[in-house]
């Protein structure tokens, strides 16, 4: 079974915590603010140049002038400001973004992160990937537990060309919530239907499994 | 005060030459300078170093330049969306550097304020460090970049003033302030030019001395590159 | 939106101690946090190391930090102006460092954004360079400059929202947006605190994510110091 | 007899060229912008935050949020803008101010210059001198030929702390206008009623003296 990616951002969701400034990367990642719990304060920044983004706007009133980071059209939360693409990356640089949620392709033990290059295969650029990466100190990576060939991308080392070393701290994949410790992976919940040892089975770095792991709850 | 505006697009990009390395405003198909890259593409002149965040698509934006083999070298961040692109740099006809998004802002903006060379944690650990300057700082380790050397800026501000002072709008203002100045010229294209005297001078996000010619474009399409709405 | 507004300037202060490291926004008297000056002032805590551009003079601005025997050390580029912190000055009950104006804004602004240390030409060849790292780039030479590390920045604008965001008039903006997220903890004291949502989201000088507090202040002097007009 | 504080400032004022972005110091550069000639474009930065300076405002209009670097009470020009520090220091570093007009207390023939601190008396710190001198590639200096003891402040090499090195280009002081070449300070021009013994006399780093020194106008 496991989580829909619906459910994965539903999950990431759930660490928002109120006074969070939040990154969201582009796909599964941009899902987690549809789940947004209620009555907590939270801001969207985007790293082209928007701090509060709101809802995607009403058919008819799109603004060319107002993009987030996926080129996607947006409308400004109340209290949103707007900002060169230094001062973007002041913020997020200067530590200033308290929850990075990012995609990846793969991510070691150490808590290593691969996500914008396949060697032999076209490459499109990091965009803000490593800034992101390089700067937070809180990320969590949402991932499939696979990739499409079915290998793991929780793993000893990464094998594609790193986006940053030693940053992910927590991973919520189709499977499983868990996080990179010095000891490995270490699971967090599992996701309703899903046993341990497809956990195992799936993840070719070194797991780390407690005795009781409750449910993913979305 | 000091006049930087010029009637024309052609006027605004005279002493443009073959070979010479640009900066381009704009993030994706945003805040472009449309005036200018039609200009460009349109123009005899080719093997240009192009700086700038992204590749556009092919029909429009940087793909403009593309499309008509302007460009010689590509340094960007995020160069997907562009098939001929992707046929240029998989022929290897263009080159191409990619930079972490953050560090070419900031590079960018070195070469506009003087500063010859900065520390970045981007790209540390990564195939961006090789080559470069590593060092700790507080325990954590930073790469060394340089400011970027350029001949033209090109840049697109939503209102501006004849004296060269500029007001962007939304996010399409992200790497055009960043630019202004930090080219031997630079030149601003704006929707709407305004005489001397008429901006608020605590709004102007960009003083007219980074600015060297202005004017006023036409025929703005702005298009939305992923026009996206509420479900409703 | 995440707010940012607290009710008084001891809330706004709430955490600070004697020995900590503060930044203060202000060019001479002008734009100077004038409710945090004073209570700093009135509170029991002492031993500062103040980071700011001037020394404000003897009975306003910083003065009043000096004064009370409040300062432990000063880093600052220009201190003139005010007797009793030159009596501390030369009796050493203060230490004092003095800076590059422009790289003392400099390094506030790298504290800001992350940005552990850069290249700047101010104080090559004089004493400033003594102990720091020189490099020459393009023929020229630079000197390594660190960011700043600080406890608290007080800074002041003209107006601001429960959110944080700033907007400053005049040349009261100055060192004040550089200093803001530059320490662990950024006040900020505006003249007019308005509602979220009151301010356009494009003329905002420092957006909320840089301040960690915001109140309204009172009692606004906004001394000048050299008043200066034209003979009639 | 040479030139008054307002003169030089008068023959300095014959440098500006429209189209200039000018920084003036504190003291008799300050006067230069009472002689702007007639017809030319010109802003002067200040660099507290302002680009273009206008007069001194009116009795009763002062405003305390608008001053120069030198603390007074100012008004814009038309086209002006305010900006932080940070900016206002990147215009200067990054070259785009055309001219520096500034006072020293000591220049020496390889344009060395020293104007913030004398050892033994109090300091009161370099302000934007250093930024300014060490960025500028067109600094005219405006200062009287001797000091208050009657020594010469032209001199073989600069006996106080410097404020930065071999950056003067043109020097104007009440007796000659002079500029600094590898040679060392060559007479370009003489205040009228001054021989060029006196100017010989009270310049104590190396001299080049032409055939023709025409007088100074102003």
């Amino acid at each position: 079974m496991g989580l829909t990616k619906n459910q994965i951002a539903k999950r990431i969701a759930q660490e928002l915590q109120s006074g969070y400034y939040v990154n969201l990367g582009i796909g599964i990642p941009t899902l987690v603010a549809n789940y947004v719990p209620e009555g907590i304060e939270i801001a969207f920044q985007s790293e082209n140049g928007i701090l509060g983004i709101g809802p995607f706007p009403m058919p008819g009133e799109e603004d060319p002038d107002l993009i987030n980071a996926g080129k996607q059209t947006i409308t400004p939360q109340l209290g949103a400001s707007y900002f060169d693409s230094s001062i973007s990356f002041g913020m997020i640089r200067g530590k200033h973004i308290d929850l990075t949620v990012l995609g990846a392709m793969e991510v070691s033990e150490q808590g290593d992160i691969a996500n914008w290059k396949i060697p032999e295969k076209l490459v499109k650029g990091m965009g803000g990937a490593m800034d992101l990466v390089a700067s937070s100190d809180n990320i969590i990576v949402a991932m499939m537990h696979t990739n499409p060939k079915g290998e793991s991308k929780l793993r000893t080392e990464c094998t594609l060309p790193l986006t940053g070393v030693r940053c992910v701290k927590r991973i919520v994949t189709d499977l499983a919530v868990l996080d990179v410790t010095k000891e490995g992976f270490l699971i967090k919940e599992r996701a309703k239907g899903v046993d341990i040892e497809e956990i195992k089975r799936f993840t070719q770095g070194k797991l780390i499994i407690p005795d009781e792991i409750p449910e993913i709850q979305v | 005060m000091i006049r930087k505006k010029v009637d024309t697009v052609h006027e605004a990009l005279e002493g443009i030459q073959s070979g010479m390395t640009l900066m381009l405003g704009g993030f994706g198909l945003c805040g472009i300078p449309e005036n200018l890259i039609r200009a460009l593409a349109e123009s005899s002149h080719k093997d240009f170093c192009c700086i700038s965040a992204n590749a556009g698509v092919d029909d429009f934006g940087l793909g403009l330049l593309f499309g008509a083999q302007k460009v010689k070298k590509m340094i960007g961040s995020y160069v997907g969306e562009n098939e001929e692109f992707e046929r240029q740099m998989l022929a290897k006809e263009i080159e191409v550097i990619l930079t972490p998004m953050g560090t070419l802002a900031e590079k960018c903006r070195a070469a506009q304020m003087g500063i010859p060379a900065f520390f970045t944690p981007a790209g540390y650990g990564t195939e961006v460090a090789e080559g470069k300057e590593i060092r700790k700082f507080n325990g954590k380790n930073y790469l060394l970049e340089m400011a970027y050397a350029s001949d033209f800026s090109l840049v697109k501000a939503w209102k501006g003033d004849e004296s060269g002072n500029l007001i962007f709008r939304g996010t399409a203002r992200n790497f055009n302030p960043l630019m202004c100045g930090a080219s031997t010229i630079t030149v601003a294209e704006v929707e709407e030019l305004v005489p001397t005297g008429s901006l608020d001078p605590n709004q102007i996000h960009t003083p007219g001395i980074f600015v060297d010619r202005i004017f006023q474009g036409s025929r703005y399409e702005k298009r939305i590159e992923r026009r996206t709405v509420q479900n409703t």
